[in-house]
């Protein structure tokens, strides 16, 4: 019983860090603080995977997106002078609109939230089916959908060297 | 045990009072491995180093603990506040709880999880937050200069050492930092022996990952002052230093772990070495007898009575080893620590001793030799692996 | 200062006799023997129309050259008698002299190893050309004679203080700038204390 | 995309400009250098200096003769005895005093002595900047030798005073020639430990050779004298071109470099350590007996003349250029200092370079803010 309890104390804190961290990283007006919350909010995903025992998954989002993704992020800001962004008005003249738009998405998914109640239980940890966590992924990406693999990383590969060749200016 | 915890409770009381010492008592070791670094570096360079507070000034330490802590705090005028007070903070948070997963011996570690390796480094990456952090926060040039070569340096230099790591581990065949352990145990081999290029890749990464001399760019003082800490003082600089010497503990932790054998005592399943398991004892009392001896050198008698009561404290313990159950608790932590120390001193002794590499070098060196070789070596790896 | 140039045209014959004629309103004028050699000759040679006097002092030779004529005379010197090492450039003082600087250049050449002193008088209102394009050196010793002595050096790359503030008032080596004399109003307002004495 | 000026940022382009010194601790003092930086590659520098101004050149004319001996050990205060050999003897010359020859002798072992002292202390900073620690706490082990030798001739160790206008002041004390030959034994092994740290070390070559190249022609044009010039393949010094003191009997050779990079300049100035001893040691061996100083009168008053001295100090072309109006005080000393016009070369030679090689720069220049400034 109090296990129960723990984990929904787990899920709740963590969703109140992720959601407080989106609102206030779309809410900054420095670009570093937004991206200070969006840190805030890859770890509580990264909480979540854990909390789901899915160790390698929280610990990839981890090493991927906060120590490689958010690091260039600052490291772009850091070079690119903003300070002339948090000046500029942060709303345009079309939010009463763009308010409009987003109540009807709310009350849309407030509806479909409502009817299907019933399939949004907490996902159960994978326990003994999910054991051997990281070896289970590997057999899963490098043997049951290895070509799929391969082709996602082939495409990276080419957006990497697209990149590189746009940000050159003389080769 | 005359009484229990709920078993709902019961996992976490161990690992909770681990990281309860492991937070208190961190910081004091992370002084004395200052005072050890400023020894050795004193030995090297002809001079005595510390010496006026306590006996040889072992007191050192807390000295400088005192100092920064009762120093004046210090914040740029037009520093980002909120960023300036977070980025030490990360820093030293993520340093601390990356020691959570170091195995120090079979019964003291706090966690040990399936992806022990991967989730260390990541809480390593996140640790370069801090820095890009403070260098931005401090609204000025040079911890800005810093702070962009130190991401830069941990960015390239953490592919070469996660390359080399991959290296061991396909020899471990586990990401856990316990069965690295026992791997080693099992396969009656060190993995340097297995993955010597593996480890002198990982041991240059990590010099460059703890911005160790040679790969000092981001606090080169001679070049960009203190690079990125350059504005901070007081306690925010000794929260960075803290974090400095945790990371060094954790990059030679993961090399000891690893590649050394971990809290294994060397030759672990030779019969004939069994007097081995009887080393902590002996070194406490070989301690307690220099101490002793030192004592009797001593003039002053504060430092004779000093010294007097830690070679008592050295015997003490030595005799307390003398339990059975105490020494093989303490066993495999002596190893640990002895080892660990050993790639420490490693890296005091190159500090002092060689130039400083400049900034394109370093990233050179990084890109076009350590990730190439790293990369060939788990090729060569995989390919004799599948063949024997 | 036309009248200035005046009398030194009129004093420029082409065979100017070397004789100790330096500047006889000068009271503390050097008693020097007067000097001659192969330099001097091809120097005169050269130079026809330009009224140099050479003379030797404890074996040490200087040449006066005329302010108008010390760029080509110093790019002869440099290219044509290979005196390539400008050692030294600096300036004095003497107000009672007509002329009130004297600007020194210490010349040594590689080739020959030998010294040779280039002396230019120069009025307090007059102007010198700069000898940055023969030596690259002079730049800063250049501007070290500005700011001690406001002797302006024209088509000079950059010539402002050096080692004083930028803002400084008066030219501390000249004769009349006593020892205890400072910018009050510099210090005042740079340093927040009423005087630097 | 937000529209940024092209001067405040690293990315849209260009100039960051950086401001080193004069509280920096590797601008040997107190240089200010302003650095204009592409990322971290050097586009132009411009050296503010004066901040140790004190007019040495003014004070002179308000001394006496004898009175500003002591204030030139203030300029070049790691090399205070070639800065008073060099004021002695430009004094002597516009005197024509004959200086007897064991004060020359003694003169030049110490002068040697402490162009040895002057390049330690430069090896150590200079391999600090690199970030070899250790070899400063070696330089100042040895250092420490010679300045005892120092101590014990006159009493002080940095700015000596030692020599006076004619000679010598003291008689050299008993034990003088034992201890240098002590150095001169015990010097070179000491320097092959150095060299063992540094000459073929990777890290140092790399950061060393090819930076901050002054190609022959440039340097005689920058007016650099010294290590440096000769670093770049020109072979003068004046100890030989025009001797001075007791260099004309001496046997020793001048370094030269080739290519006149910063590696060149660490061999040359380490070659002279060598040859300094040698020298050092030649003096000890043949010093003669005899008078310490010439014939000096009471009063210094020189004929109204004027005279350029200059002496190889361990930092380049140290001239003095006396005026005397034929009274007790000079009417004007100027000072060629080395370590000024040395500097002026920092600009060609850091062009495109690193901010780190600024430092290995600075250092390799060998540098002394006292001096640049008076």
């Amino acid at each position: 019983m109090p296990e129960s309890i723990l984990n929904g104390l787990f899920f709740y804190v963590l969703a109140v860090v992720i959601l407080g961290g989106a609102i206030m990283t779309i809410t900054r007006r420095n670009a570093v603080h937004s991206a200070i919350w969006l840190v805030v909010t890859l770890m509580g995903v990264a909480g979540l995977y854990l909390h789901l025992n899915a160790e390698f998954l929280a610990a990839v989002q981890i090493l991927v997106y906060i120590g490689g993704i958010m690091v260039l992020f600052l490291f772009v800001i850091m070079l690119v002078n903003l300070d002339e962004a948090a000046k500029q008005r942060q709303f345009n003249r079309q939010w009463s609109l763009a308010l409009i738009c987003t109540l009807v998405v709310l009350v849309e998914f407030g509806f479909f939230l409502m009817r299907g109640a019933g399939s949004f239980a907490f996902a159960e940890p994978g326990q003994g089916a999910l054991k051997p966590n990281t070896e289970l992924m590997a057999v899963a990406l490098f043997q049951d959908y290895l070509l799929p693999f391969e082709i996602a990383s082939l495409l990276l590969l080419v957006a990497i060297l697209g990149a590189v060749l746009m940000a050159k200016k003389e080769i | 045990m005359p009484f229990s915890f709920p078993p709902s409770i019961e996992p976490f009381v161990l690992p909770a009072l681990y990281i309860v010492i492991l937070v208190a008592v961190f910081p004091l070791i992370a002084g004395y491995i200052v005072l050890l670094e400023r020894k050795v570096m004193a030995d090297i360079q002809v001079r005595l180093g510390p010496m006026r507070v306590g006996p040889h000034g072992l007191l050192q330490p807390i000295a400088d603990a005192v100092k920064l802590l009762i120093k004046e705090d210090i914040i740029p005028a037009k520093a980002d506040r909120m960023v300036f007070w977070l980025a030490p903070v990360i820093s030293v948070v993520t340093a601390l709880v990356a020691l959570s997963l170091v195995p120090f011996s079979k019964y003291f570690f706090v966690a040990d999880t399936n992806v022990g390796l991967l989730f260390l480094l990541s809480i390593t990456s996140v640790g370069i937050l801090g820095i890009i952090l403070g260098g931005w926060s401090s609204n000025s040039h040079y911890p800005l200069l810093g702070a962009l070569r130190s991401t830069a340096q941990l960015v390239s230099y953490e592919v070469a050492l996660g390359f080399a790591l991959i290296g061991g581990l396909m020899v471990a065949g586990t990401l856990s930092m316990q069965q690295m352990v026992h791997a080693q145990l099992e396969q009656q081999m060190w993995f340097i022996f297995y993955q010597p290029v593996a480890f002198v890749i990982y041991f240059i990464a990590a010099l460059a990952e703890t911005n160790r001399t040679p790969f000092d760019m981001p606090e080169a003082e001679s070049e960009i002052v203190a690079g990125y800490h350059t504005e901070y003082s007081g306690f925010r600089f000794a929260l960075y230093f803290l974090a400095e010497y945790a990371n060094m503990v954790v990059v030679s932790s993961i090399a000891v772990t690893l590649f050394l054998g971990g809290w294994l005592r060397p030759f672990p399943n030779v019969r004939l070495l069994d007097f081995l398991n009887y080393a902590p004892i002996l070194a406490m009392f070989v301690l307690a007898f220099f101490v002793f001896l030192g004592a009797s050198r001593e003039r002053r008698p504060i430092d004779k009575m000093g010294l007097a009561g830690l070679g008592a404290v050295c015997a003490l313990i030595g005799l307390l080893f003398l339990v059975p159950a105490v020494l093989d608790w303490v066993q495999g932590l002596f190893w640990f620590v002895l080892k660990v120390f050993l790639v420490l001193y490693t890296f005091i002794w190159i500090r002092f001793t060689v130039p400083r590499y400049r900034y394109d070098q370093l990233m050179r060196i990084g890109w076009r030799w350590l990730i190439p070789l790293a990369m060939a070596n788990v090729i060569v790896t995989a390919i004799v692996m599948i063949l024997f | 200062m036309a009248d200035e140039q005046k009398k030194e045209e009129g004093a420029g014959a082409p065979a100017a006799p070397a004789g100790g004629h330096a500047n006889p309103a000068a009271p503390a004028a050097p008693a020097m023997e007067p000097w001659d050699s192969e330099v001097v000759q091809s120097l005169r040679k050269s130079f026809p129309g330009v009224d140099l006097e050479a003379f030797s002092f404890r074996g040490q030779n200087l040449i006066i050259v005329p302010r108008e004529s010390i760029l080509p005379v110093a790019h002869f010197f440099k290219s044509e008698l290979k005196f390539d090492f400008l050692s030294d450039l600096t300036a004095a003082d003497y107000p009672q002299k007509e002329k009130r600087f004297e600007v020194v250049y210490q010349l040594y050449s590689f080739k020959r190893n030998e010294r040779v002193r280039l002396k230019v008088p120069v009025g307090e209102t007059e102007s010198l050309e700069s000898v940055v394009p023969v030596w690259i050196t002079a730049d800063w010793m250049e501007r070290e004679v500005y700011d001690m002595f406001g002797i302006h050096f024209d088509h000079h790359p950059n010539l402002k203080r050096i080692l004083l503030p930028d803002e400084w008032q008066g030219f501390p080596l000249r004769k009349d700038y006593g020892i205890l004399q400072q910018d009050v109003k510099w210090v005042q307002e740079n340093l927040h204390i009423q005087s630097g004495q | 995309m937000i529209e940024t000026s092209p001067t405040s940022t690293f990315l849209d382009a260009n100039e960051l400009v950086i401001n080193m010194g004069p509280q920096h601790p590797s601008t040997h003092g107190v240089l200010r250098v302003i650095l204009k930086l592409d990322g971290e590659k050097i586009l132009g520098t411009e050296c503010v200096i004066g901040y140790l101004h004190r007019g040495v050149e003014k004070i002179a004319e308000n001394r006496t003769y004898m009175q500003f001996a002591p204030y030139v050990d203030r300029m070049d205060y790691v090399a205070a005895v070639s800065n008073g050999l060099g004021y002695c003897e430009a004094v002597e010359k516009l005197m024509a005093i004959e200086v007897p020859p064991r004060a020359k002798y003694v003169r030049t072992v110490l002068t040697e002595l402490n162009r040895i002292t002057s390049h330690l202390l430069w090896l150590g900073t200079h391999a600090l900047d690199i970030g070899a620690i250790t070899p400063l706490f070696y330089c100042f082990r040895e250092r420490e030798e010679i300045l005892k030798i120092f101590e014990n001739y006159c009493g002080a160790r940095l700015t000596t005073h030692a020599f006076r206008i004619g000679g010598l002041q003291y008689e050299t004390y008993n034990g003088f020639e034992e201890q240098v030959r002590a150095v001169c034994d015990t010097f070179p092994g000491r320097l092959d430990e150095y060299e063992m740290l540094l000459t073929n070390n990777r890290i140092w070559l790399e950061r060393t050779k090819s930076v901050g190249i002054l190609k022959a022609d440039e340097a005689i044009d920058f007016g650099v004298t010294g290590p440096v010039l000769r670093a770049s393949g020109v072979k003068w010094d004046i100890r030989k071109a025009m001797p001075y003191a007791a260099y004309e009997e001496m046997d020793f050779d001048i370094p030269t470099g080739e290519n006149g990079d910063t590696y060149d300049r660490y061999l040359v100035r380490m070659e002279e350590m060598r040859q300094s001893l040698r020298i050092a040691r030649q003096g000890v061996d043949r010093l003669p007996a005899g008078p310490i100083i010439g014939k000096v009168p009471k009063v210094i008053k020189p004929p109204v003349g004027e005279v350029y001295h200059s002496i190889e100090a361990p930092k380049g072309e140290l001239g003095y250029y006396i005026v005397s109006d034929g009274s007790t005080q000079p009417y004007r000393v100027r000072v060629r200092p080395p370590s000024f016009v040395n500097l002026q070369a920092l600009d060609r030679m850091v062009r495109g370079l690193l901010i780190a090689d600024v430092v290995a720069v600075i250092g390799t220049i060998d540098i002394v803010l006292g001096e640049v400034d008076r």
